[in-house]
């Protein structure tokens, strides 16, 4: 879970990392009051997308009204596919330096990582490889103030830094822990007359984590609605380009099944990974689900394991009595209560493959006629 | 011979109370695993499938030999539970369960890598040494014993490989479930280097995908292997920045592509099959046979 | 540090440990109100003495006014030399068994021990060692619920008291580490009508920790006058029954001397450990400080290592000079700069000596002089 | 021979501008102790008596082959400091800083225990190895070369035995001061086990204290050993349940009583003194001498 600056700016506050002066916007009243109080302003689109300044996201006004009028602009602003979900007015920092600092976890050493580099403001990725120091992390340490001091010099920051980044950097790792975040990343981190003050906030939190959440935490969702309607019945469904609707038990096994779409000649919908252990009714919603994406046809791959074949048949049945299928559907059926499965779905005068190979060419050439 | 798990491996289940964990000691004891106890905070005294439930780990472990434990413990609880197994004493624990919160898998693998705990999961399938011994949550029928040792990062589609090894009649030594979470126990090389000292196996497949650099850095061991490997990789048609199904699914940084992957365990020696349905003729030939 | 129970009491509420409805009062205003909305009344003297049940410092009234004249009573009373600070009025439980659990730290093992027994309210020394459960921590792990279950099984509580224990445990130890606590202990911890509640709440903050305490934490003052101005320089100063003042620099030294007077038939004032490397001004002070006790003579054993002995009799010759030595003063004065130090003191009239027995049998010679 | 530091020992001084950094890394250069490097946060690149100062230990260690460090770092520091030397690899720790809160003290032996680091302190005189090496705060004179290990919880009280032991003629091959605070690094016995490998070391003076039961278990150990043990124990006069001075002096629960420790020790076969000059004395019949 993604949260938006203001909110991440909010807990770096609580958490006693410096930042500018600022307050969130959902509408333009009061922006002009509160600009009047700042000796110089930025506004600044609240919007979930990369590269909001180049999308002309963020504005520098010179005045309380003309925060105002910007306020109002950005708020009516679409950025990359996403409404502006609010406006945070900001002190416009006098910027003397602008570094990077980040904390994240590096899967394959298992360990929180600390990334950072003198050269911040820009995309870290184009930053070279030899400007960009990396720590790793050991839980039983954490982060005590020596960890900063080494980081700060290995960035080249001055003996006065040294010591304010060295705090900061203990207050980031202590919010990384508390917060259960996925990342912390301050970019820039700016140098203003002397200070270090975090002029951007992007923190994600690890939506696995949810059931610790304090309760003020806000919410931020990017996902469609009928990717959160998979959601609510533990289904991961992702809406894709194409043209075939994908349904398979396992995040593996649903990506090689439109790996060989694709192999085929043909285009996925969708990915729709059901699990393992779907029973009948989350089968049947699944399906449900995918039909509303208006595939030409649908495939679906279940090796049944702790999924059970006449389940799955059952859904099938049952969604096809009820709201009807009105696209060729193509299945590959083997597994746990294979046998019960395929004579269920001969009641329903369908049939099942037996390989992979099979049901996703079938699927491809009815997709091609359809097409036609 | 096998990896990790053998004939002489005494498991306990941890919640093997729940439904899952209820169901899969069924289906482990039906195997033939040794399954020795169970754990279930205020459920000890009672039996699951003729096996004793304990209240503590440590109170299951004056009473058995175990060497193995295997968790189905919801989400929030799997941390303690975790912990509670390590510090018993137990060198081996295999992680069901999925949804695990990322900080606390970092506290579980720092603490298991101070007390030298393998590792193996969360978010996994398990692992299975076919005719011996069964961790896991993977179908009963479609393993044999033989020369193969399977690792895999997804559960179902390493179904599908072992399933068509097996109807292929090539049999498996141990088949390994990495999990599917950022951070997981055992890595890609590190089941490798066990599979390269076992001397059961003979060729090994890597069933990997799209996502962090695990196979790149797998690929760094395999140029060292005395054994072939034989890789398949998911996610050759995912678009890039979706995340699909787990964490380890994403594109990022343009590191861990399904380009990058291929090259690097090609250059290493291995070879990549196209399709799931081609792993096992590679096998075959790697095999000499 | 030790916390008065009421203080203890408040953090543990604080940080979720159950404990009955209570209020600490200075002085009987209000107690009668508070009494009356208590289905059943205790109200205890807060004293840091220990055995205050068996010296009348608990009473159980019927009523309100009851409670109003038993708080009266109480505040005016003294138990174990020491005047009860205020009292605590509380609800009376319902108890149905009393357990004992504390966390501290074991210096031998250099780990936090759990002592926990089944048998509690009662002197936990007076418990038989099979009746004691004691499990060390590991602080890379803290204490997850599964340790407080073990323990609990271990007391032999049942299912229904085990999850509740253990949940307690996890607070008990999360307080201990978040308040740099040397001692936690819950005797009795009462199982009242399915509930665990600390009935009493004994808290001792590591006194070192003292930098990091938040503003709110109490302080609570166990040292006389005196003690407290030598702590105020730097020295340990603690105040015995004898007649031989006594100053060394070094615990282990000044605890050496002590025996070595007992040895030769004296009876030590006090034992002071003026520390290493302490200059004039504090050693005169520490001089002043046991002048004050009065003692019948005053025997000082310096071996100047960081200490330096011409700064020890620039001391002795100040006080001489300012307000006077009434007492014998015997010196021993070995180390760094020992020759002018014994200068000095030669110039003042005063001599040292080089050997400890030599110096010691001389101050117990005088003293028994003095008694006569 | 010596134990823990010797001739080859590189050292490094947390702290070195302070105060008693500055001051005693005058009296360790003195000493002929090898003192490479300075550590202060933002006062790298000046000198110390010759020594240069580095802002961080990393830094130290890419110029000087250091193996310990002794730290002065006022005590709020002490945690931050002793895992910066600990997480750049040093091996041995000696700190001399007081009032170092209790449980960062937890928190560092914890993290010494798992990367076998030999700590040293806190509220230590440190560490000499009598013409060898110093780390450490005690007087440089009182020391010479010798058959005599000492090990003591007290600062001065050792220096009050040294001395004496130097003035009968009784050289010593290292004295060890383990620090007066509740927990601290290396125990009694430890030391002692060191000292029963040491060829150089013919005899081991315990000096110790009542209060905890360091000296009670070193008793067990004393029994194995096949050198011989004088022992000198403070407190015989104390009043119990009144601190004196350190943590460790409290008498508490009739444990750690100065009878319960001259038992102990007597009983495995360690000789006690009653006063601190029949020390020398006990160590001359000792060696036979």
């Amino acid at each position: 879970m993604k949260l938006y600056e203001y909110m991440g700016k909010d807990i770096f506050r609580r958490e006693g990392i410096p930042v500018p002066r600022g307050q969130a916007f959902f509408n333009s009243a009061g922006v002009a009051d509160f600009a009047a109080s700042l000796p110089a302003i930025v506004v600044k689109s609240q919007v979930l997308a990369g590269g909001r300044g180049k999308a002309g996201g963020i504005k520098f006004p010179a005045s309380a009204t003309e925060t105002e009028v910007a306020a109002q602009e950005l708020l009516a602003t679409v950025i990359r596919d996403l409404p502006v979900h609010a406006v945070l007015v900001e002190e416009k920092l006098k910027i003397d330096r602008e570094y990077y600092v980040a904390i994240t976890v590096d899967g394959g050493k298992r360990k929180p990582l600390v990334i950072a580099s003198a050269q911040g403001g820009v995309d870290i990725e184009e930053v070279a490889e030899e400007h960009i120091v990396k720590f790793h992390v050991d839980v039983h340490a954490g982060i005590q103030p020596h960890f900063g001091r080494e980081v700060a010099r290995r960035m080249g920051l001055p003996a006065a830094e040294s010591k304010q980044f060295s705090e900061l950097l203990v207050k980031m790792y202590n919010l990384f822990r508390k917060y259960d975040a996925e990342l912390v990343e301050i970019n820039p981190l700016v140098l203003s007359s002397g200070k270090l003050i975090a002029a951007d906030a992007k923190l994600t939190i690890d939506d696995e984590a949810a059931f610790r959440y304090p309760e003020w935490l806000p919410s931020v969702e990017e996902r469609t609605e009928r990717e959160l309607k998979a959601a609510a019945i533990g289904i991961s469904f992702v809406e894709l380009d194409g043209e075939i609707g994908v349904m398979a038990n396992g995040a593996g096994i649903t990506m090689a099944t439109l790996d060989i779409i694709n192999h085929f000649g043909g285009s996925p919908r969708n990915f729709m990974d059901a699990g393992g252990g779907a029973g009948t009714e989350a089968t049947a919603k699944a399906l449900e689900i995918l039909l509303s994406t208006k595939p030409k046809t649908i495939v679906v791959n279940i090796f049944g394991g702790i999924t059970r074949c006449d389940d799955v048949a059952r859904a099938f049945a049952q969604v096809k009595e009820t709201i009807g299928i009105p696209v060729p559907l193509v299945i590959r059926l083997v597994g746990t209560n294979e046998e019960a499965g395929v004579e269920i779905l001969r009641q329903q005068g369908m049939s099942a493959y037996r390989s992979i190979d099979e049901a996703v060419a079938k699927a491809v050439e009815l997709a091609a006629k359809e097409a036609v | 011979m096998a990896i990790i798990i053998d004939t002489k491996s005494v498991i306990l289940v941890q919640g093997i109370t729940g439904k899952q964990g209820n169901f899969h000691t069924s289906q482990m004891l039906a195997y033939g695993a040794r399954v020795a106890a169970g754990v279930s905070p205020g459920k000890g005294g009672q039996e699951v499938h003729g096996v004793p439930v304990f209240d503590t780990v440590a109170q299951a472990m004056e009473q058995y030999p175990i060497t193995a434990s295997i968790i189905f413990i919801p989400a929030p609880g799997v941390k303690d539970a975790a912990f509670e197994a390590m510090s018993a004493g137990i060198k081996t624990l295999v992680i069901i369960t999925e949804h695990v919160p990322l900080h606390d898998e970092l506290d579980i693998m720092a603490y298991a890598e101070k007390h030298q705990v393998t590792i193996i999961g969360p978010n996994t399938f398990g692992i299975i040494s076919p005719g011996q011994s069964k961790m896991g949550i993977m179908p009963n029928s479609i393993y044999t014993p033989g020369p193969v040792g399977v690792v895999a990062r997804s559960g179902t589609l390493s179904y599908e490989i072992a399933n068509n090894l097996t109807l292929s009649g090539l049999g498996q030594s141990t088949v390994v479930g990495l999990g599917g979470d950022r951070v997981v126990g055992l890595s890609f090389t590190e089941v490798l280097a066990k599979f390269e000292q076992d001397p059961t196996t003979k060729v090994v497949v890597l069933v990997g995908e799209i996502g962090g650099n695990a196979e790149e850095e797998a690929s760094l061991y395999i140029k060292e292997m005395t054994k072939p490997v034989v890789a398949f990789l998911a996610g050759s048609s995912a678009p890039p920045g979706k995340r699909m199904g787990h964490a380890g699914a994403i594109i990022e940084r343009g590191k861990g592509t399904f380009q990058s992957k291929v090259a690097a365990l090609t250059l290493a020696g291995a070879k990549v099959a196209a399709l799931p349905w081609e792993v096992a003729e590679l096998v075959r030939e790697a095999l000499g046979e």
